[in-house]
């Protein structure tokens, strides 16, 4: 019989071999499923893994890597937070239009001058609007006790509606044939978010991540206020009696997790988007949780599960066309990593005992 | 031999990654015998009941029921067997109504309908009445008690086990209990006791087993002993009783006026008319059953909650509407009853658990950054002074005994030299030598100069460190009198009788 | 000698058996027609947004010498990415923005939808046809009035009705958007969305008649699928990769229908009329020709203002940016 | 009998059938959650639902083997997510999201080649004259037998909370898994049990979905509808015949504003659109209001990880 018995504190050890275990078991299971398929298993690994950061285009898709993890890691940044804290938003991808739309508005308002302080009130308009739309549910929360998790949520499909409305109605390119979709912001100067150095992928938004894995690494783990902030997610009595006020806390987690998806929204749409179509919003709001989960919640961890997931998208893709696999099999794939991820993680909190003594 | 004991162990080991809960313990139990098990924080008593309950697996060891093998995979087999546990915590359920709750503890319980009858009947028989439709949420510590009693006692069981019942009841409850107990036993019940409280064993227990680190180390007669012998022999050594040497009371430093307050959920009590005041040097005593308001004192006080203006005043200072870290920046601190999850982060280090609250009064912070190495230092002192048993500072709370972490805790308050403290049942679930260093850190910290209040049932320990006493009931505070030549009667009169003594009497 | 190697970029799963399918079909055919001569690739479900120029830059390193972009939503991406690769054609679908290697491609779908709206005035008896739309584009807009204009041409007296699911496929909410047609009275209904849920809601009713769209749909043939659309892209994707592969492609703008094949009209069942079925055929073979324009004058927009005058049609232009309904439809067009 | 030009039999009839998936999975996941176990992956045990349900209804033509199919589909995803979170203690909400993302994919990938397939009809319940009953007919008496086993469903789970004695041991694991396992229940066990039917339920939905309310097999043909279940449960705040209240009242609202669309009614789309989710917030802020402590209403232990350290 396997008995779990658990650690009085976690294995650091383990912590940093079970990710490594993970991936080399997804690679087992994966390639089997691979071969299943009649795809060379080796090369579909080789391809997912190996390729985009090393094989013959390594130097485009390393830019793309950054681009695609960018605002994965944005907003599963202050995702964690919250999830610290014990406040569940799950709505980061309604969040992330809101300030998506609201960024854009900014622009498309302004069009065609051109200022420098533009950028910057995109920035601020952007932050801001996901910051509303994640105070809806902190709002609610405090006045009546509603669950974040379920407002939050609902709240997504609210922003589609949202911007399914933007993209065909106000927001619409005047020039753009009675088509959908906004004006490109990459065409208009003073509104883009540019590659910052040509080749790199890396833009404000990536930037932007980086300086949110730092902060909130400083803030969770070097400032009081972030102690506070895991004291009220481990024992919510502590917390209060450690002086932290609930409601203050339910708003600034959502806040700034809002705030954080509708920056990593403006930056898409100001750069690697472009436009404001309905089909905009990519799912990043829901991968950004799994990100948040899988990096520990830890800014990080979290740093490297935004790349780790970007590498399965970007090599994903290189695998279907080269080898056309289905992309199907890329999203199995995925999920046998995540699992492995998650259930090899008990390693690091018990210790594992086969068979016992009973007298 | 076995054959007129009821309950008969022999060699009982359990070991824990690091430690022996219980090596090679024996002892047994014959019918209608109250038995003690005393021993330390930490000695193993717990463990060794659970086995018994067929909830921890023994590493080796034997054990006979009626003189035969009794080797329990599960509780249900132990309860098939007719022995029964009270559980201290864990086993009650507060969403589920009481007849739910009794029925979850029996094998095969009759429909809902004639089970609640059951439990009217037995209950009131016992003097114990509950009613079966109320949900345990909404239930006092004592009433919560006789769920987990009457539980019990619908089975018929031959051998029942009560680890630390006592701490949340009041004397007249206590009183209830024996008189339930001694009723059991004469006829024919055994019964397993576990509790700290030594003039309890005394007058309750017929026979005791004393276990320290894990070992039995002796056995006696507890009538025999005296409660300062029992204690010598469960530390092994010495037992330092409390040293209440005269202080000299100063100005009022803090008072509170006509304190109003609304309940704090949905079954707690409101608070009405608090009145108190306050000298330096005071040790005001707070006595009550839990459930009367204590918890809502001590937030209102600490200032997890905010009241009315004027209501609470330090210093002459208005300080309704501080905080709790802004009233510790003014030198008034608190420490709450539950101390997991309240006073102290189950999951975090203790490094982590002086940063909870010692960062307004020590430099542990600089511009709002931790001070890892301060809160570090700070820790040690704290587990220094106060011979708090644990490895380090960087274990987790959850890893110490109740008693070490209530140390710990208490040691992080006083540490930050408050003018005024505030405590919640301070020696809670504590074995006696470390509510005595407890006790004694209160009254160390008084004769220094600061004001204390101290919250608890106990009502010995109010006496016995206490210079006035008060009583919280149902909300409201009693005005103090004086401990001096306080008599238990007077004591009965100002907490307004214990709940459900009226309905108990009938 | 080196396969000349060929891109599609999806923006749906091929298994959605409307859009992405019918490309997917496409492709298969250049493969058929080929053979050795190509070597075709494609992603799936790619969404309109960074990841598209991320892939269609992924199809350009890797040596596709024409891409295949088959979503509105590519545009911006394929101009981005064919100025960066100036040696690789693009042909992007529905698009209207061109350049030297890049080409644009559509299908003239309200051909068919003229067929449908024939069929549909002369089959309804409750005179109330229903009509679910995706989304407020112009090719959605062209479909609905050209719908309703041969509607109305055979039978007077037909209405309109017409629910935006705001989705391209979506089975559970096109069978509700079904379902609420029929409870308002209609007996045929019409969809611009991918999947099949509507005809089996129009099964379950009964008396209702629907038409394939994108794809044949004929599972559900003879009713309630009594004819259907075909997004047909075989003929263009075979003549365009002929054309790469004799060295004459060449930028420009394809609006193909009826006549070039792009548009398809599935077979008209069984359970429609000899006579209505022969005056269907007349009409597609007229469209075909050249000789008829399913805009034809007089004809007013829905406010009453005129928009073509007697005999007049529009221009591809103008017809490609329709944004209004027609005269007589009294349903409002969303904002 | 119409209102402002809407049918509201029609309307009663149609969000009865559209409303099941959602109420069979919201069930599911109800019980799953009174025993503790918050499972965030209902779209994927959804989704495997209708995939096997289909594939298992087209190759044998029978479309009961389906719903079976689909029930066992929908269980195996749960057990899946069992052991993971109540064997190797993974954290719930991770496991939950990465079992939607793993069910949607390998759905896809078996569901090749049953795209465009008709499946066979699931016929209704042949109530005879009952059915020609004028208003009472159409809303009773017409539906296919998987409706009315969703809603027997939903009696039996109310019941089995209430009345049963496992219901009792289910609701007490939920409640507090460390009293119930010092009482000797398996708390685990108990909890796999509870996610194995959540998962039968929700894989019920899928496979009526796929089966009857679209009928099609299509890759993501879910569509988000494991989510609304999810927030269903949250809505009915753990009570199962507020579940079918929540349920039903969700698919009114969504048929509801298609219905206002085809009649004409020149409300703007996207707030039609909107509706159903802004209604389900503003309902539920009423509902909080009302009792301020619904969030007490939740089981204690929702989504917190057992370990016996015994
Ligand atoms: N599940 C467990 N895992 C590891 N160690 C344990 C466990 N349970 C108990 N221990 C350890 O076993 C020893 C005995 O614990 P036990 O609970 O029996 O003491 P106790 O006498 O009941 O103490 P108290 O007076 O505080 O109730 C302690 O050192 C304790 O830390
Ligand atoms: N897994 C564990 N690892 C380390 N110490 C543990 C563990 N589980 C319990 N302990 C410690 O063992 C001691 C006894 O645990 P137990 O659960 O018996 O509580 P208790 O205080 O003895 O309960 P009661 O008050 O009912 O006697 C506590 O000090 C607790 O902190
Ligand atoms: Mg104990
Ligand atoms: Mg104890």
């Amino acid at each position: 019989m396997i008995t779990l018995i658990k650690r009085p504190t976690p294995s650091r050890g383990w912590s940093y071999t079970t990710p490594i275990i993970a991936v080399l078991a997804t690679m087992i299971a994966g390639g089997l499923m691979f071969a299943a398929l009649g795809k060379d298993p080796a090369q579909a690994i080789r391809m997912i893994f190996w390729d985009p950061l090393f094989g013959p285009n390594a130097a485009y898709f390393r830019g793309q890597l950054l681009v695609k993890a960018g605002p994965l890691i944005l907003i599963a940044s202050g995702l964690a937070v919250g999830f610290r804290a014990g406040i569940w938003n799950i709505g980061a991808e309604g969040q992330y239009i809101i300030g998506a739309i609201c960024g854009a508005s900014v622009a498309l308002a302004a069009y065609p001058a051109e200022s420098h302080l533009l950028f910057p009130a995109m920035i601020v308009a952007g932050a801001l609007g996901g910051w509303l739309w994640g105070m809806i549910p902190a709002v609610l929360k405090v006045l009546f006790n509603t669950s974040e998790i379920l407002v939050s949520l609902m709240l997504v499909y609210v922003a589609q509606n949202l911007l399914a409305y933007a993209a065909f109605g106000p927001l619409k390119n005047p020039q753009g044939f009675g088509f959908p979709g906004s004006r490109n912001l990459q065409q208009y100067p003073s509104a883009h978010n540019p590659e910052l150095i040509a080749g790199t992928g890396a833009h404000w938004g990536v930037l932007a991540a980086l300086v949110a894995v730092i902060g909130a690494y400083i803030l969770m783990h070097r400032h009081i206020a972030g102690f506070r902030i895991r004291v009220a997610g481990e024992a919510p009595r502590a917390a209060r009696f450690a002086g932290v006020v609930p409601a203050r806390l339910v708003m600034f987690c959502l806040g700034l997790s809002g705030a954080l998806a509708g920056l990593a929204g403006l930056f898409e749409v100001s750069g690697p988007s472009g436009q404001i179509t309905d089909g905009f919003n990519a799912g990043y709001g829901f991968t950004a949780i799994i990100v948040a989960f899988l990096g520990r919640l830890h800014p990080l961890g979290i740093l490297l599960a935004g790349l780790l997931m970007a590498l399965t998208y970007i090599g994903g893709d290189m695998a279907q066309m080269m080898l056309g696999l289905p992309g199907a099999a890329i999203q199995v794939f995925q999920g046998m990593l995540l699992f492995f991820l998650l259930g090899f993680d008990v390693l690091t909190n018990y210790r594992i005992r086969i068979g016992r003594a009973r007298a | 031999m076995t054959g007129d004991k009821l309950l008969q162990i022999e060699g009982l080991t359990k070991a824990y990654p690091g430690v022996v809960a219980n090596d090679g313990v024996g002892f047994s139990v014959a019918p209608g015998e109250v038995h003690a098990l005393l021993g330390e924080n930490g000695a193993g008593k717990s463990t060794l009941v659970k086995m018994i309950y067929g909830l921890v697996k023994p590493d080796a060891g034997t054990m006979h029921l009626m003189g035969k093998p009794y080797t329990p995979a599960e509780p249900r087999a132990a309860r098939a067997s007719g022995v029964a546990m009270v559980f201290q915590h864990f086993s009650l359920f507060e969403a589920l109504n009481v007849a739910e709750n009794v029925a979850l503890g029996m094998e095969n319980p009759p429909p809902m309908g004639d089970l609640a009858k059951r439990i009217r009947e037995i209950s009131n028989a016992y003097g114990l009445p509950l009613d079966p439709e109320r949900l345990v949420g909404d239930l006092s510590a004592g009433e919560r008690q006789r769920v987990e009693i009457i539980r019990c006692l619908l089975q018929d069981p031959k051998l029942l086990i009560m680890d630390e019942p006592t701490s949340v009841l009041t004397p007249q409850e206590v009183e209830i209990l024996f008189h339930t107990l001694r009723k059991l036993s004469s006829e024919g019940t055994a019964i397993l006791y576990i509790s700290h409280k030594l003039e309890e064993i005394r007058s309750l227990c017929d026979g005791a087993t004393i276990l320290r680190g894990g070992k039995v180390v002796a056995t006696c007669t507890p009538r025999e002993k005296t409660a300062r012998e029992l204690a010598e022999m469960m530390v092994g050594g010495e037992f330092k009783a409390t040293d209440r040497t005269q202080r000299t009371l100063g100005h009022t430093i803090f008072e509170v006026k006509d304190l109003d307050l609304a309940p704090m959920s949905q079954f707690g009590p409101a608070l009405k008319k608090v009145t108190l005041s306050l000298r330096a040097g005071e040790v005001l005593g707070v006595g009550g059953v839990a459930g009367n308001g204590q918890e809502e004192l001590l937030a209102t006080l600490s200032g997890e909650r905010v009241s009315a203006p004027g209501t609470v005043l330090l210093h002459g200072q208005d300080i309704s509407d501080l905080g709790p870290n802004d009233r510790r920046r003014l030198g008034l601190q608190g420490a709450p009853e539950e101390r997991l999850g309240h006073a102290a982060v189950p999951a975090m280090s203790l490094t982590d658990n002086a940063l909870l609250t010692g960062t307004v009064r020590r430099p542990l912070t600089n511009r709002g950054f931790l001070d890892m190495k301060a809160a570090r230092l700070f820790a040690e002192e704290i587990i220094k002074n106060f011979d708090v048993r644990t490895p380090g500072p960087h274990v987790a709370a959850r890893a110490l005994s109740g008693g070490n972490l209530q140390k710990f805790v208490i040691g992080r308050e006083v540490l930050q030299y408050p003018e005024v403290l505030i405590v919640n049942q301070p020696t809670w679930g504590v074995d006696a030598a470390a509510a005595a260093s407890i006790r004694q850190a209160l009254l160390d910290l008084a004769s220094k100069g600061a004001a204390v209040i101290v919250i608890s049932q106990d009502l010995d320990e109010l006496m016995e460190i206490a210079d006035r006493f008060c009583a919280l009931n149902e909300g409201r505070l009693s005005a103090p009198r004086d401990t001096e030549g306080l008599t238990l009667d007077e004591i009965g009169l100002m907490l307004g009788g214990a709940h459900g003594m009226q309905e108990a009497a009938l | 000698e080196e396969p000349l190697k060929v891109g599609f970029i999806y923006v749906g799963p091929v298994g959605d058996m409307g859009w992405s399918y019918q490309h997917d079909q496409g492709r298969q055919a250049i493969e058929a027609e080929y053979g050795d001569k190509v070597a075709t690739t494609f992603i799936e479900s790619v969404p309109e947004g960074p990841d598209a120029e991320r892939v269609l830059t992924q199809l350009a390193l890797e040596g596709n010498k024409l891409i295949f972009a088959t979503s509105f939503g590519y545009m911006d991406a394929v101009m981005n990415v064919a100025a960066k690769f100036p040696d690789v054609k693009f042909e992007h679908a529905t698009g209207y923005k061109t350049a030297d290697n890049v080409a644009v491609y559509d299908a003239k779908f309200f051909q068919g939808r003229a067929i449908q709206g024939t069929i549909a005035g002369r089959m309804t008896k409750s005179n109330k046809i229903g009509y679910i739309a995706s989304f407020p584009i112009p090719e959605v807009i062209q479909g609905i009035n050209s719908a309703y204009l041969h509607a109305k041409k055979v039978n007077p007296d037909v209405e309109m009705k017409v629910v935006w699911a705001y989705t391209w496929f979506d089975p559970a909410k096109e069978a509700d958007a079904a379902a609420a047609l029929i409870a308002e009275g209609v007996d045929v209904v019409m969809q611009h969305t991918d999947s099949t849920a509507p005809q089996a809601k129009a099964q379950e009713a009964g008396n209702v008649i629907t038409f394939g769209q994108a794809s044949d749909m004929s599972a559900f043939a003879p009713m309630p699928r009594v004819s259907s659309t075909i997004d047909n892209w075989a003929p263009y994707y075979v003549q365009r990769v002929g054309a790469m592969l004799d060295g004459t492609w060449g930028s420009g703008a394809t609006w193909g229908g009826i006549d070039t094949g792009m548009v398809e009209i599935g077979e008209i069942s069984s359970a429609v009329p000899e006579e209505v079925k022969a005056e269907a055929l007349a009409l597609k073979d007229a469209i075909a020709a050249g000789t008829y324009h399913p805009f034809t004058g007089p004809l007013n927009k829905q406010d009453g203002s005129a928009w073509l005058a007697e005999g007049e049609t529009p221009d591809d232009g103008a017809l490609a940016g329709m944004n209004f309904y027609v005269e007589g439809i009294t349903a409002e067009l969303p904002k | 009998m119409t209102l402002g030009g809407i049918d509201i039999i029609v309307l009663t009839a149609t969000l009865m059938a559209a409303s099941t998936p959602v109420l069979l999975a919201a069930t599911g996941e109800l019980i799953a959650e009174k025993a503790g176990v918050l499972n965030l992956g209902v779209e994927g045990m959804m989704i495997m639902g209708a995939m096997a349900g289909f594939a298992v209804a087209v190759t044998t033509g029978s479309p009961v083997a389906g719903f079976l199919a689909g029930a066992v589909a929908g269980a195996l995803m749960a057990l899946l997510f069992a052991v993971l979170t109540q064997v190797l203690l993974s954290n719930q909400t991770a496991t939950g999201l990465a079992l939607t993302l793993f069910g949607l994919g390998l759905s896809a990938l078996f569901g090749k080649g049953y795209e465009g397939v008709r499946p066979p009809s699931t016929g209704k319940v042949p109530f005879g004259p009952l059915s020609e009953i004028p208003v009472i007919g159409p809303v009773l008496f017409s539906h296919d037998w998987v409706v009315y086993a969703s809603l027997i469903l939903v009696a039996v789970t109310w019941a089995f909370l209430r009345f049963t004695r496992a219901g009792l041991i289910l609701r007490a694991v939920g409640e507090s898994h460390d009293a119930a396992h010092a009482l000797g229940y398996r708390v685990i066990a108990v909890r796999i049990a509870a996610l194995a039917f959540g998962g039968a339920l929700a894989g019920l939905g899928g496979a009526y979905l796929s089966l009857v309310r679209v009928p099609q097999w299509t890759e993501g043909m879910t569509a988000g509808a494991g989510w609304i279940a999810l927030a269903i449960v949250v809505f009915a705040s753990w009570r199962a015949e507020r579940v079918l209240i929540g349920a039903y009242l969700f698919g009114g609202i969504t048929a509801l504003q298609l219905q206002l669309q085809a009649a004409g009614y020149a409300i703007p789309v996207h707030l039609l659109s909107m509706a159903p989710y802004v209604i389900t917030i503003v309902v539920l802020v009423i509902l909080s209001a009302i009792h301020r402590h619904g969030a007490q209403a939740a089981p204690a232990d929702l989504g917190r990880s057992f370990h016996a350290s015994a």
